[in-house]
């Protein structure tokens, strides 16, 4: 159907055949509204992929217990270990002044587990160095570790937030 | 025109959308790079002819349409599922994964309708005599196929790890374990010992996830394709007709664009039961415990079920020959059975499936009623 | 005496409603009579119809065929629809009543529901198919009666069990399921009769009002023959009437049947309702043979005079049987005048509607349906 | 315990008025949807180089859809009716002592829309095409109308606003918070359905026509797809705050499976929507290879959607049947404020338990299970308690007794820690082991002391 047939008819008339190109914008349209709704109802699949909001390590006390580490094996100035705490790594020291620290041991650049080598805190993935404070020295890592604060209580040592609750 | 592209084909150019939308430029662009034309054509023969039964070549496309269900929501299930901790974490999709129960229950549903449409599927095949020479092959891949989708169903129902799972299996297996010769061989394999234990659940996992699905989407290649090559089988009351008298849909473009909307239906269909009837979960499997009081396969056991206890004792191997002849009467009726148009012997191997599918369908709701 | 206490004590009575009849009793009562009297006269006509239907089909009355054939399907759905309005304000009158007794049969009273859609379906079936693809449709039309008498025997069931409470517990405690009937009713035959047999007058009258629009528009033989016919459906129907009357004053309890002969309005109703049965039945005769359409309308209405004077009597009759557990005036009323102004405005619209329609369009349809070409 | 409650096995009451009432409300929407259609059409076919073959289509339409909405949908209406009576005649008593002349306001339409839909068919033959397009508008809005009222007596159920027993205030409960976005959504749904049966309906012409009647049908649908989501979410927040959490809960399972209903709902009715629209987009795309079996799919896809969006509606409710006023199983929630009523032995305030159901005897428990439970539980089937109480002890049953509606969705427990005992002794007793109310007792005993 040409547009000049179209013409040759009465204005009010519409025509019998329908409009292609009318046609085709109508199911373009229909086409997204279409696309809307079946994406939306894709939504419970994506709910139910999307991963639930991790638990608080610390836990409703505010605190978790460090495994892998006991209050002997970080008596002395220097000493410290590797262990972990709810899932996680962590590594807890004496350093020279006599202070217990902790710090949870996920490198700042790319989440390998740094290892306690006695000064420095170091990753064996990329290098990355940390010192005693938890700062970033040497190598990738963009932030200091996070630390944690650490303490005995009927002789297990526990972590907890710097600044959070939980009984030391 | 640049050589390294070749022209499209003449006859393509009939059916694109035209060259300056988006679409039309696109598909051009592939036909000249890629010689899939005759690919297209292929698919683009095959044609439904158009009589009182056409409705029944949907069933096929029906059992897709749920086995393509169960692929999905089984991927989803397979996310959370552990086979080491099996009822532990399908108690977890069901209480703590946000909309793992509503899933589950499709995917329970859909399974269900999937083995409900073949065994329409089946017989409606079987009254259409679609499985007559030279189509033989296609209806021995069919019932492979439904052989493969009952094994699917069984080993599936295993995996919750559930009082019923546990003792649905148990008892299913002991039933295989009296098959003369290899019976015992087969069962202890299956089971992965003499007994139903959380080393069955490994065994069973990956059936249900690796071994059948590939099973399943390579003999339903060669299912689809014998049909394609051959084309659909025409009853005879259809081919009888004189050539002007016969009519056609085009397949891809008309019969299956036809049966978007029941097949959306259907998917609605599946939604509806997992809302109004989700699947629940039974206690962990207690192998100390009592079965449950009123345990029961699922429906499509049920028949074989049913029958089984007319047998009692003794005689429960004679009922399983039976049965397993009246299975394996289906294996050969295309041998049996091979005069088009259909002869003396042709009805009355129609009138012994009647019988059979009756005999089916009073076993089924016995079954259910008691 | 005693034994009455007693069963009082023991009748599981539920209370009114906390909310109170929404206007005063007297004018609930009037439209429940009203909307009623509509009721039974479409139920009358539709159920009458579908008789004469199959004395029509088995005597191969083309012309009768046709005819109910179309009006068949539309006196259903008045049937149905004015059944509405009555329910309704018997609800709100009897509300804790109706609602118990409905509980007690449900079984069979949700099956009223099914048979209505069976007999409804098939009346059009039959008005759908009955030329081009005659097969089955005497049995539709059987069929559909049956299940139109039987909706009517459950409504028995259920309004007689209504006004007798002492048979609650015990039909509640054999049937929490509502598998029941009450069949125990002394009065059961002779009331349903009461209410069926009608039918045959009000058919009847409806095949003659035919006639009479027939002759005026020029058909003059087929509107004789109509006139005729209807008028022996009207006598069958009003001897029906009256041996029905007489039979449920046979098996009304004594105090009832006191009730209704001692005098009074109830006595007034009875005498009023025979005499316009009569008079009806008279005007009838004289439309049979006269011309012109003021005989036949004029019993048509005399009729459903009677009709109307039986409605109200079958209250007063409900309001003896309860008088012993349940009065309307122990039930505050919280008038809705802006409802009911709603209500009014709706209703005169309605009316001033179908008055246009029935002057701007009727006159063509109805030339075009009745008359058989 | 006003009145009795009828036990339906299998089912349950509450079914049997959802199997009618379904069944009803996709036809009474397109009877008020198809109105608008025929309007429309008629004004359309005027509009056409070929008026006659539209209408000869409208014919066959407006044949169908008589029948249809006529034998289907008044029966089923009033048998909503009957079933509520049966199910629930302690609200719908309330119901129609509060809403009797709104109702009888609705009957006038139904004679008023019947009366005119027959002029119209009737007509065909005889009366003018204007007459013709004014009765279709006319059917329309007398129509519209009669959902115009029923909306404010369904809304009023599940938010009843500024209504109270004492206040009695009908325009706050008539024009509750839920009744503005209810009455667009049922609207849109009215034209997304009369589409889908104008899609039936001409799979019954000739390839051409057929072609023209789809692409007009189809702009139909297109109000709901656009603007349902938007008087959906209006409607979700009209919703009472314990709905949400209803919902919200639902999202992952609860009980096994069974208290997130309501969430499965939804979704059911949103996603089978969002199938209509690509159901719609599909026949649009290519009418001539839809079948009729194809359309009637379409409209039962909406069938299921709107089983969603009523059921999701019912569920909204839950515990009650007129939110904070009236209990599903007949309990009005007023007394329940003061404990001490809830507390008296069971059977001294209902009227209907048979005289041998002595305290302890398994008639006790069963008829404490026929008088509360069964307005919503049947023993073995919809919402089976058998399925519910599996794993119960008799310990776990009293508590959960005793704590019924902390959940939100049960009414609370009517009796005395003799009526529990006697109820759990007997929901105990269904799983083929029987205990008496007595052991329960001696049980329960033992365990409160250490």
């Amino acid at each position: 159907m040409s547009a000049d047939d179209k013409s040759a008819r009465p204005a009010n008339v519409a025509v019998p055949v329908p409009d292609r190109r009318e046609r085709r914008r109508f199911l373009g349209a229909l086409g997204g509204l279409a696309a809307v709704w079946a994406g939306a109802s894709l939504y419970p699949v994506y709910r139910f992929l999307s991963p639930q909001p991790a638990p608080d390590p610390f836990g409703k006390e505010g605190r978790a217990v460090v495994e892998k580490i006991s209050p002997a094996e970080v008596a002395q100035n220097g000493m410290g270990k590797n262990g972990g705490y709810a899932g996680r790594g962590v590594i807890v020291f004496r350093n020279e002044s006599g202070e217990l620290k902790a710090f949870d041991s996920k490198c700042t650049h790319a989440g390998c587990n740094v290892q306690f080598q006695g000064a420095k805190l170091f990753c064996n993935c990329h290098g990355g160095t940390y010192d005693q404070t938890g700062k970033n020295i040497a190598g990738p890592p963009p932030r200091p570790l996070t630390e944690l604060r650490v303490f005995e209580d009927q002789g297990l040592l526990f972590v907890a937030r710097l600044a959070g609750p939980g009984k030391g | 025109m640049d050589e390294r592209f070749a022209p499209v084909p003449p006859e393509a150019e009939e059916s694109l959308p035209p060259p300056g939308t988006l679409v039309g430029q696109g598909l051009r662009a592939l036909l000249r790079r890629y010689p899939i034309w005759p690919v297209v054509a292929f698919f683009g023969k095959k044609r439904v002819p158009e009589h009182r039964d056409t409705g029944w070549y949907a069933l096929g496309g029906i059992a897709m349409l749920f086995f393509a269900i169960q692929v999905v929501t089984g991927i989803l299930l397979m996310v959370y599922y552990r086979p080491s901790q099996p009822w532990q974490s399908v108690q977890r999709i069901v209480t703590e994964v946000p909309y793992g129960a509503l899933i589950r229950s499709v995917h329970h549903w859909s399974a269900n309708l999937m083995a409900l449409a073949l065994f329409v599927h089946l017989f409606s095949t079987f009254f259409m005599k679609a499985y007559r020479p030279p189509r033989e092959l296609t209806w021995l891949t069919g019932l492979g196929l439904f052989g493969l989708v009952l094994f699917f169903s069984f080993s599936g129902y295993l995996l919750p790890w559930d009082d019923l799972s546990f003792f649905a299996t148990r008892v299913g297996i002991a039933e295989m374990e009296k098959a003369p010769l290899l019976g015992p061989w087969m069962a202890d394999l299956l089971r992965g010992g003499a007994d139903v234990t959380v080393d069955t659940i490994g065994r069973f996992y990956v059936f249900h996830v690796t071994v059948l699905p590939l099973l399943v989407i390579a003999l339903l290649g060669v299912h689809l394709l014998f049909i394609q090559l051959q084309g659909v089988s025409e009853p005879d009351h259809f081919a009888a007709l004189p050539g002007e008298k016969k009519r056609y849909r085009s397949f891809f473009g008309e019969f299956l664009v036809g049966e978007i909307p029941i097949w959306l239906f259907l998917w609605g269909v599946v939604l509806a039961l997992a809302a109004m009837l989700p699947r629940g979960l039974a206690l962990e499997a207690d192998v100390t415990a009592a079965a449950p009081v009123g345990i029961k396969p699922e429906w499509y056991f049920l028949a074989p079920y049913q029958a089984l206890k007319l047998f009692p004792g003794r005689l429960e191997l004679v009922g399983m020959a039976m049965m397993g002849l009246a299975a394996g009467s289906l294996l050969v009726v295309p041998f049996i059975d091979r005069a088009t148009p259909s002869d003396a012997r042709g009805r009355l191997v129609a009138w012994l499936g009647a019988a059979g599918l009756v005999g089916l369908i009073v076993m089924t709701v016995w079954g259910l009623l008691s | 005496m005693t034994a009455l206490v007693a069963l009082l004590a023991a009748a599981p009575l539920p209370a009114p409603d906390p909310l109170g009849f929404p206007a005063a009793p007297v004018l609930l009562q009037g439209l429940a009579y009203l909307t009623f009297t509509l009721h039974l006269l479409a139920m009358n006509f539709t159920v009458g119809g579908a008789v004469l239907l199959l004395i029509a089909r088995l005597r191969r009355d083309e012309p009768s065929v046709h005819f109910w054939a179309t009006a068949l399907p539309l006196g259903f759905s008045y049937l149905v629809t004015l059944g509405i309005p009555p329910l309704l304000f018997v609800q709100v009158l009897y509300g804790q009543l109706f609602y118990t007794s409905s509980v007690l049969i449900g079984g069979f009273w949700i099956l009223v529901i099914p048979l209505l859609i069976l007999a409804y379906a098939l009346l059009y079936a039959h008005k759908l198919t009955h030329e081009s693809r005659p097969r089955f449709q005497t049995v539709f039309v059987a069929v559909a009666l049956l299940a139109m008498l039987f909706i009517g025997f459950i409504y028995v069931n259920n309004l007689t069990l209504l006004q007798t409470p002492g048979r609650w517990l015990a039909k509640y405690t054999a049937h929490p399921g509502g598998m029941t009937l009450n069949m125990e009713e002394p009065t059961h035959g002779p009331r349903y009769l009461f209410f069926i047999l009608p039918a045959f007058a009000v058919a009847g009258l409806a095949f003659m009002l035919r006639g009479a629009y027939l002759s005026r528009w020029g058909h003059a033989e087929e509107g004789q023959r109509s006139r005729r016919l209807g008028f022996v459906s009207v006598v069958v129907g009003a001897v029906g009437v009256f041996i029905g009357a007489a039979g449920l004053l046979a098996t009304f309890p004594a105090h009832i049947r006191t009730f209704v002969l001692g005098g009074g309005l109830p006595t007034g109703l009875l005498t009023a309702a025979v005499a316009a049965a009569v008079v009806g039945l008279v005007l009838a005769f004289a439309a049979r043979k006269a011309q012109g359409l003021l005989p036949i309308y004029a019993a048509i209405l005399s009729f459903a005079a009677g009709l109307a004077c039986v409605v109200v009597l079958r209250d007063q009759v409900r309001g003896a049987y309860l008088a012993p557990y349940f009065q309307l005036r122990d039930v505050p009323v919280n008038v809705q005048y802006g409802m009911l102004a709603v209500f009014g405005a709706s209703l005169v619209a309605g009316l001033g509607l179908l008055i246009v329609l029935l002057v701007k369009v009727a006159r063509p349809i109805a030339a075009k349906h009745v008359v058989v070409r | 315990m006003n009145y009795p409650v009828w036990n339906v096995p299998i089912l349950g009451s509450g079914l049997v008025v959802a199997i009618i009432a379904i069944i009803h409300i996709l036809i009474s929407h397109l009877a008020v949807g198809g109105g608008a259609f025929l309007a429309v059409a008629e004004w359309w076919a005027s509009r056409q180089a070929d008026p006659e073959r539209i209408r000869a289509f409208l014919r066959k339409f407006v044949t169908y859809f008589l029948v249809y909405t006529t034998v289907f949908g008044a029966t089923t209406g009033v048998g909503i009716w009957f079933s509520i009576q049966l199910a629930n005649p302690e609200a719908t008593s309330l119901l129609i002592h509060q809403f009797v002349f709104a109702w009888a306001t609705e009957w006038v339409t139904f004679i008023g829309e019947l009366t005119v839909l027959y002029f119209y068919y009737y007509g065909w033959h005889t009366n003018s095409r204007r007459m013709q397009l004014v009765l279709a508008i006319l059917y329309f809005v007398i129509a519209w109308f009669s959902l115009f009222i029923i909306n404010g007596i369904l809304t009023f159920m599940l938010t009843p606003g500024g209504w109270t027993l004492e206040n009695r205030d009908i325009v706050a409960g008539f024009f509750n918070p839920g009744y503005w976005p209810a009455l667009f959504i049922r609207t849109l749904v009215m034209l997304t359905l009369a589409g889908l049966f104008g899609f039936v309906v001409a799979t019954r012409v000739d390839d051409d026509l057929k072609e023209r009647i789809i692409g007009f049908a189809a702009r139909f649908v297109v109000p709901a797809a656009l603007l349902m989501p938007l008087f959906a979410a209006w409607y979700w927040f009209s919703l009472p705050v314990e709905t949400h959490t209803m919902w919200h809960n639902g999202i992952v399972g609860v009980a096994g499976g069974r208290l997130e209903a309501i969430t499965r709902y939804s979704w059911l009715a949103a996603i089978t929507g969002g199938l209509i629209v690509i159901g719609t987009l599909i026949i649009a795309w290519k009418p001539r290879a839809t079948t009729t079996t194809a359309a009637i799919a379409l409209l039962a896809t909406a069938q299921l959607s709107m089983l969603g969006g009523e059921f999701f509606r019912e569920m909204a409710r839950k515990p009650f049947v007129i939110r904070g006023v009236l209990y599903s199983n007949g309990l009005w929630k007023a007394p329940s404020k003061a404990p001490v009523a809830l507390d008296q032995p069971y059977f001294e305030s209902t009227r209907w338990e048979p005289d041998h159901a002595t305290p302890g005897s398994a008639a006790h428990g069963e008829w404490i299970y026929r008088l509360q439970c069964a307005s919503c539980h049947t023993l073995d089937g919809y919402r089976s308690l058998a399925a519910r109480t599996a794993q119960w002890t008799p310990g776990f049953g009293d508590r959960f007794l005793q704590n019924l509606n902390q959940q939100g969705v049960m009414p609370p427990f009517q009796g005395n820690s003799q009526d529990r005992a006697a109820l759990v002794a007997y929901l105990i007793s269904l799983h083929g082991k029987p205990v008496a109310a007595a052991e329960v007792e001696a049980t329960l005993a033992k365990e409160a002391k250490p």
